[in-house]
């Protein structure tokens, strides 16, 4: 694509230069299931109507999300700079909406 | 003063560009697009001050009759928004571009083609937001353009879709440099430049952009929000609908507080480089001044609501609100005393650039106190939408942020034209300004605490505003001769002040250290820093005792392409001096012109003819992807 | 050419990942205005719940369909997977494959078609999705419910859109040149991008689709 | 008074608990000022260049006196902290009972006010005890509005599709007075002129007012009033007599001669819009009954009079007992009275009331009123109709 500086500098920087197509392809794995975990709770009205079900589900995408964001998108591997020039503005991000939800009283129910 | 009575003022016929027209279009060199914000950011001031100048002008006395009630909403808005995103914001963002790849030791920005296409963008939203006043049809709906007030409902004219379309291009120039300006700073600084020695402006900046980054995708969601119920129907703020009012206010705030501090911060770093440097002293705890700066711009995430204590979000919002808001003061205020104890001790020079920092902290002080005065809820519920609220902003925004941009004009002038601004001049434009914005804006304090309500084309006689409506016309008057003065001052010390060197204010910060104006190429050689303040430690190594800095490790900087430090009085082309440049184009301001062209569509597609808003939507949709096919396989410079 | 750069970063990912951390903030408002909205509307159709008008006793389904929407996010799920190896196939294109298996991790052109069959299967769901939508009477126009939802989802489509585009013009330099281990920042880049939007959904998903 | 709207005087307990708090600003915001700018001054001052200034020493900062200044703010704005909020709890807590209540209505550009406990509506001047608290109810039929009285406290705004909630207790010894109230939520044209009067008068007066108010029209050429208005039913028997030409009511309100200077209106009338003054004096108030049924009785409503319901523009049932005409724009006397009917946008930018005069431009209808518009006589006579309404 564009030939902006310093296009040639950027491999190299992965902690350790060896393919991981395991661990990605256990990884989608653990993905499939967890998407069909939160599927299946979800047509499960024991579960569905318990107090439990939002707290599960929102773990289980919370840690789809983290999976994805550190495996897939090599935060683990990568340079700290990409974690901190993502994860601050995450969790400002998450602050406001949870700041938002609370002040239109969506939390509260 | 070290000057260099035979350099020549102008290097700039030294550059492989002509200077022609054709040359200022193409640029993708961050000093010149930094010349280029600053004239259109100064003419846009000046457009929103002549709107102001009306808008006292019809409020001196009271039931004038100057201008319609109509006319008077437009101006106020278009005065609100004028200032803070067409005048304001880019005059940081000259300097930005000026300053920052000069300070960190870089020959440009990480993406100068994009930086092109910032200002072009910038100055093309510029045009579509501000010509419409001419015909009257300006955008009427306050600066916060509050719903459902500004729905199709209630605004069916044209006069809202300019706001809410031009603020969304103007948003995209504000995001595009402010992810450059990121990069560059994390990436394009010299070897040695660590983040703890950057200079207090590039800190600031880099601040900012975060800001920036974080604020702007919010407000653009709202516009679009807003622009789709106008444009198509949708339901967010429609009352009929259920739509929620307050949505809007949240939104439009989380990023209206944060910008706020976009538009401070970048004055707050001005002034942090202009004292140490004329009071010959280091800045006073540059670290704490570093930290502050990032508290201050991360609290002003958790505050937003403080601008809707009226609106009833009861008890327990209002009370962590307002504590959220108080926290402010605390990083603030280290800032005011840091700076003060940076000039204690020191030797002060009355510059024109040291009065108007120095003004800085003591206007800016005023405006920050009324604001902890806003910030206690039920005080406030007596202040919000009171001149007070004016008195509070124009005391942080023209005592803070426009005297901050004035002291780092006079303090950079020198380094940008090779030519010093008067001196005397100065002094008369500084103490005119001082006394004019004094009387335009404490009177409003009285105003508003005697109950005028701010946006009204006009008042009552009787109800005991008319004295002090006087006085801040007649303050706005002496503002603007000042404002002569200083733009007589700018305008002919380009060709007529006084040669500067290189380094004509003895300052520490790399800029310095290469002739003025810089060569294109900005350092013919890449410069190895040691400490915070190369220059002094270069020049005066008495003054750099005792302080921690580095020492240079030769290999290290030769490994790093780097050399060290050393003065730089020639000035050469790119080519002589063998350094690869990014070459000129045009695709910058044709994408940026397409762009707008395109989003302009929108306008005809609710307002006018469906032809026209598709060949503009369509068309311009495929120009511009075609010229970014274009741009990003261009190389951006020449293959050799 | 060779610059320095202070961190030996590539430029182009400091202002992706700066550009991402935006996103968050662009996607947290559309969401948070999403869920205030919910249980606003005036009128239905609503999300999980039928409804009936009570003037004209028409009878509204519930318009989100799980299954259908299980399938596209599991699609975009699988688009990822399929990046991720594109972009390992890139940056280790000169290591030695013998084995089928090998030969078939290796090929990132491979990768990016699958990338960008199951990116545009997902915009064929999401379109059919709309479409269904539309004629069970939930549009933009008609409710809190339905401006949020269109608004929301569409600015996530547009994301993959521009993403498919984007992995197409790579898809392009494979075919005409072949993408070289020293493509992979290049590469990278997209893949981010992707994961980002495929991330994104993943929040969606649950948050939209899942929670009532 | 000469600041007629100052936030200042201690009128209710809101403004005197608001007070407090601004006292407490203004000391800590003085001190802190007056530190800076004292060590500011001093310090430019001192360490300014002379020809024998010593090379300054490079202190690079001092940790001690950093935390100093960071732990000082601390203390003062805990100081400010803690009866904010108290306030902010004390203020918002639920009205105390017994309170009067008021149903504020906020319309681009004019205020309806409701008694629910009397039940009746009036528009733009709004009559509490002192002595009593007043508990408002705010909500807004268009866009957002805010409700001032400078004098009684803080603001609180008006909120589509919400309804908000503000109280206040007037002092019992601030007497029969009048205050000014505005819009202070930027609300489109005629913003500026949104405007009204809250009058705080004597348990007497009130109910005196009361009962005015709640009456029927006070000049009805309609013998037998036909009521719609269930919960009125009582009082409109009563008021039946009361309800005919030759019976008006003496319902009692604020006196003219009391107003301040502040209290009446001087906007000036636009030039262009003529009237012929002489005609008022020969008015003819059943005429103008008739005229108000054929016209005006669109948008307004009028207790008493058949089909006069309307809720679009601000009930008129006794229109006559208000002193200001268009949202205290203007004074409510036959002058400004008829050049309100003959072109209401006219006198007041983007006012939603067409104009009524023959051959005016109506700039709310966008268009010249021809067919049915009124002459200056009909003008006199709906004039003199409005002006018996008591
Ligand atoms: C440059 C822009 C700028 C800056 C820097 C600030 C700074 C602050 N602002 Fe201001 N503000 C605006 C621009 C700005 N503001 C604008 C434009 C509006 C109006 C928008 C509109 O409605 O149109 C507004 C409105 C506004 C409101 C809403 C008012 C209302 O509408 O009712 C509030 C409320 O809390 C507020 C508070 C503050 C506070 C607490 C700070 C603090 O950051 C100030 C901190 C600084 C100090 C306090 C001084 C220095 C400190 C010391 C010397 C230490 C000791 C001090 C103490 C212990 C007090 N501001
Ligand atoms: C950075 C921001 C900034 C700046 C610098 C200013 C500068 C000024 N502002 Fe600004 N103002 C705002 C931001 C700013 N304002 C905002 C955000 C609002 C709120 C809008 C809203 O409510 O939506 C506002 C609102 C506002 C109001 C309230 C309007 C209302 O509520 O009805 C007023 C009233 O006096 C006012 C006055 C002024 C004046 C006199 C100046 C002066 O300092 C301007 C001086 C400059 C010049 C005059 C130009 C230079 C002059 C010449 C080159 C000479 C030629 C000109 C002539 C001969 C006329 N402003
Ligand atoms: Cu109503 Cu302003
Ligand atoms: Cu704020």
């Amino acid at each position: 694509m564009s030939h902006d500086h310093s296009s040639d500098h950027g491999h190299g920087t992965d902690a350790h230069d060896v393919p991981h197509t395991k661990l990605y392809l256990i990884t989608a794995f653990i993905l499939t299931v967890i998407t069909g975990a939160e599927v299946w709770i979800f047509y499960i009205p024991a579960i569905k109507e318990s107090a439990a079900f939002l707290p599960v589900l929102l773990s289980l995408s919370a840690i789809k999300f983290a999976l994805v964001v550190l495996l897939y998108m090599h935060l683990k591997y990568d340079s700290k700079l990409f974690g901190q020039l993502f994860g601050g503005p995450l969790i400002i991000a998450g602050g406001t909406m949870i700041a938002l939800m609370a002040l239109f009283g969506k939390l509260s129910s | 003063m070290a000057t260099i009575a035979s350099a020549p003022a102008h290097s700039a016929a030294k550059s492989e560009n002509p200077d022609g027209i054709w040359s200022w279009i193409t640029t993708v060199d961050h000093k010149r697009i930094g010349q280029l914000y600053l004239y259109t950011a100064m003419f846009f001031f000046i457009w929103g001050g002549v709107e102001a100048a009306i808008i006292r002008a019809q409020l001196a006395k009271p039931n004038m009759g100057l201008v319609s009630a109509d006319f008077y909403n437009q101006l106020f808005t278009m005065h609100g928004t004028t200032m803070v995103f067409l005048a304001i914001m880019p005059l940081s963002a000259a300097f930005f571009n000026y300053l920052i790849p000069l300070q960190i030791g870089a020959r440009d920005v990480a993406f100068p083609r994009l930086n092109a296409f910032s200002y072009w963008v910038y100055l093309f939203g510029g045009i579509f937001i501000s010509l419409p006043i001419l015909f009257q049809v300006a955008p009427d709906g306050g600066w916060f353009g509050y719903a459902p007030l500004t729905t199709q409902p209630y605004s069916p004219e044209i006069n809202i879709d300019f706001w809410v379309i031009g603020l969304q291009i103007l948003g995209v120039a504000s995001l595009a440099a402010a992810f450059n300006f990121i990069t560059t700073i994390i990436n394009m600084r010299a070897p040695g430049m660590t983040l703890m020695r950057m200079p207090m402006f590039t800190w600031m900046s880099f601040v900012v952009q975060f800001l920036v980054v974080l604020a702007f995708p919010v407000i653009t969601i709202a516009l679009i929000f807003l622009m789709f119920d106008r444009v198509f129907g949708s339901t967010f703020f429609s009352v009929s609908a259920g739509g929620d009012p307050l949505r809007w206010q949240h939104l439009f705030w989380i990023f209206g507080h944060p910008e706020v501090y976009i538009l401070i911060l970048p004055a707050f770093g001005l002034v942090s480089e202009i004292l140490p440097t004329h009071s010959r002293k280091p800045l006073f705890g540059y670290p704490v001044m570093v930290y502050s700066g990032i508290l201050i711009g991360f609290l002003g995430f958790g505050v937003w609501a403080h601008h809707m204590f009226s609106v009833g979000m009861g008890p327990v919002a209002d009370t962590v609100f307002s504590l959220t808001t108080m926290l402010i003061a605390i990083p603030t205020g280290v800032k005011i005393f840091n700076w003060i104890f940076t000039m204690w001790g020191g030797q002060i020079r009355f510059t024109s650039a040291m009065l108007f920092s120095i003004g800085l902290i003591a206007i800016f002080t005023i405006g920050g106190i009324s604001g902890i005065m806003h910030s206690s809820p039920p005080a406030d519920l007596q202040q919000t939408d009171t001149y007070f609220v004016v008195a509070h902003f124009h005391y942080v925004l023209f005592g803070g942020a426009i005297m901050g941009i004035y002291a780092g004009v006079y303090h950079y002038f020198p380094k940008i034209t090779g030519r010093f601004m008067d001196e005397t001049q100065g002094k008369w434009h500084f103490w005119t300004n001082f006394i004019g914005m004094n009387l335009t804006f404490f009177p409003m304090h009285f105003s508003g605490l005697l109950g005028m309500p701010r946006r009204i084309y006009t008042y009552d006689a009787g109800q005991g505003w008319d004295t002090f409506n006087m006085l801040s016309t007649i303050g706005t008057v002496i503002i603007i001769l000042s404002t002569l003065i200083f733009l007589w001052n700018f305008l002919r010390s380009r060709n007529n002040g006084a040669i500067a060197g290189g380094n004509p204010w003895d300052a520490p910060s790399l800029e310095w250290s290469i002739p003025s104006p810089p060569p294109e190429y900005n350092f013919k050689n890449i410069p190895q820093v040691t400490s915070r303040y190369p220059l002094w430690d270069l020049n005066h190594p008495e003054m750099s005792a005792g302080a921690e800095h580095a020492t240079v490790d030769a290999a290290q900087a030769a490994s790093a392409h780097a050399s060290p430090l050393r003065i730089e009085t020639e000035t050469m082309t790119a080519k002589e001096a063998g350094i690869p440049m990014p070459v000129n184009t045009a695709k910058p301001i044709l994408a940026a012109f397409l762009m707008c062209a395109m989003l302009s569509g929108l306008l005809f597609f609710k307002n006018g003819s469906m032809t026209i808003a598709m060949i503009l939507m369509v068309g311009g949709a495929l120009a511009f992807a075609g010229t970014m096919y274009a741009w990003l396989y261009a190389p951006l410079e020449e293959e050799h | 050419m060779s610059h320095y750069t202070t961190t030996g970063l590539d430029n182009r990912k400091i202002a992706l990942w700066a550009f991402i951390g935006s996103e968050c903030m662009l996607f947290g408002s559309l969401i948070s205005t999403y869920l205030v909205y919910k249980g606003r509307s005036v009128v239905g159709p609503f999300p999980h719940t039928p409804w009936t008008d009570p003037a004209t006793g028409q009878v509204y389904p519930a318009i989100l369909d799980i299954p259908v929407t299980t399938a596209s996010a599991f699609v975009l799920l699988m688009s990822s997977v399929a990046m991720v190896l594109a972009y390992e196939a890139v940056k280790f294109k000169n290591l030695p494959r013998t084995t089928t298996w090998g030969k078939i991790a290796g090929s990132s052109k491979l990768w990016l078609w699958a990338t960008i069959l199951l990116g545009a299967s997902f915009l064929g769901f999401q379109s059919y999705e709309f479409t269904a939508f539309y004629h069970e009477g939930l549009t933009l126009k008609r409710n809190l419910f339905g401006s949020s939802f269109f608004t929301l989802t569409g600015f996530h489509g547009a994301h993959v859109t521009l993403g498919v585009l984007w992995l197409m013009s790579l898809l392009a330099i494979d075919y005409k040149r072949g993408l070289q281990p020293s493509d992979a920042p290049t590469v990278d880049l997209a893949a981010l991008y992707w994961h980002f939007v495929d991330v994104v959904w993943i929040l969606i998903f649950t948050l939209v689709y899942l929670i009532e | 008074m000469e600041y007629p709207n100052s936030t200042f005087n201690h009128t209710t307990d809101f403004n005197t608990a608001i007070d407090g708090i601004w006292d407490t600003l203004l000391l800590w915001g003085t001190i802190v000022f007056i530190i800076v700018e004292v060590i500011l001054v001093y310090t430019i001052f001192k360490f300014r260049k002379r020809p024998d200034s010593p090379p300054p020493q490079m202190i690079h900062g001092n940790t001690l006196m950093e935390i100093t200044w960071t732990v000082l703010p601390i203390f003062i704005l805990v100081i400010i902290a803690i009866p904010t909020v108290k306030t902010i709890f004390k203020t918002q807590a639920p009205a105390p009972s017994g309170a009067i209540e008021v149903q504020v209505i906020g319309h681009q550009w004019w205020w309806e006010f409701k008694y629910p406990q009397y039940g009746f509506s009036t528009a733009n001047e709004m009559y509490i005890p002192a002595g009593r608290t007043v508990s408002l109810t705010l909500e807004t039929k268009d866009v957002l509005h805010s409700f001032w009285v400078p004098q009684m406290g803080g603001k609180r705004d008006l909120i589509s599709n919400r309804v908000n909630r503000l109280w206040f207790t007037p002092k019992a010894d601030i007497g029969t007075a009048v205050w000014n109230g505005f819009c202070t939520e930027y609300c489109g044209t005629s913003h500026a002129n949104m405007k009204f009067r809250l009058y705080t008068v004597s348990a007497g007066e009130f109910s005196e007012w009361v009962a005015g108010q709640s009456a029927s029209a006070a000049f009805n050429t309609v013998a037998a009033p036909a009521t719609t208005d269930s919960s009125a039913t009582t009082v409109a028997t009563a008021a039946g007599a009361l309800a005919t030409p030759d019976a008006p009511a003496t319902s009692w309100y604020f006196p003219a001669e009391k107003l301040p200077v502040s209290a009446k209106p001087a906007t000036p009338v636009p030039a262009a819009l003529t009237y012929d003054d002489a005609l008022l004096a020969s008015g003819d108030p059943a005429n103008g009954q008739a005229l108000f049924s054929r016209t005006c009785i669109g948008c307004h409503a009028i207790k008493g009079v058949p089909g006069a319901v309307s809720p679009i523009g601000p009930n008129l049932t006794h229109v006559a007992t208000r002193h200001t005409l268009g949202s205290g724009l203007f004074p409510n006397d036959a002058a400004h009275l008829a050049r309100w009917i003959k072109n209401a946008p006219a006198m007041k930018p983007g006012a939603q009331m067409n104009a009524w005069g023959a051959n005016q431009y109506d700039a709310y209808g966008k268009r010249t009123v021809t067919m049915g518009g009124l002459t200056d006589a009909e003008i006199a006579d709906l004039v003199a109709y409005l002006q018996a309404l008591k």
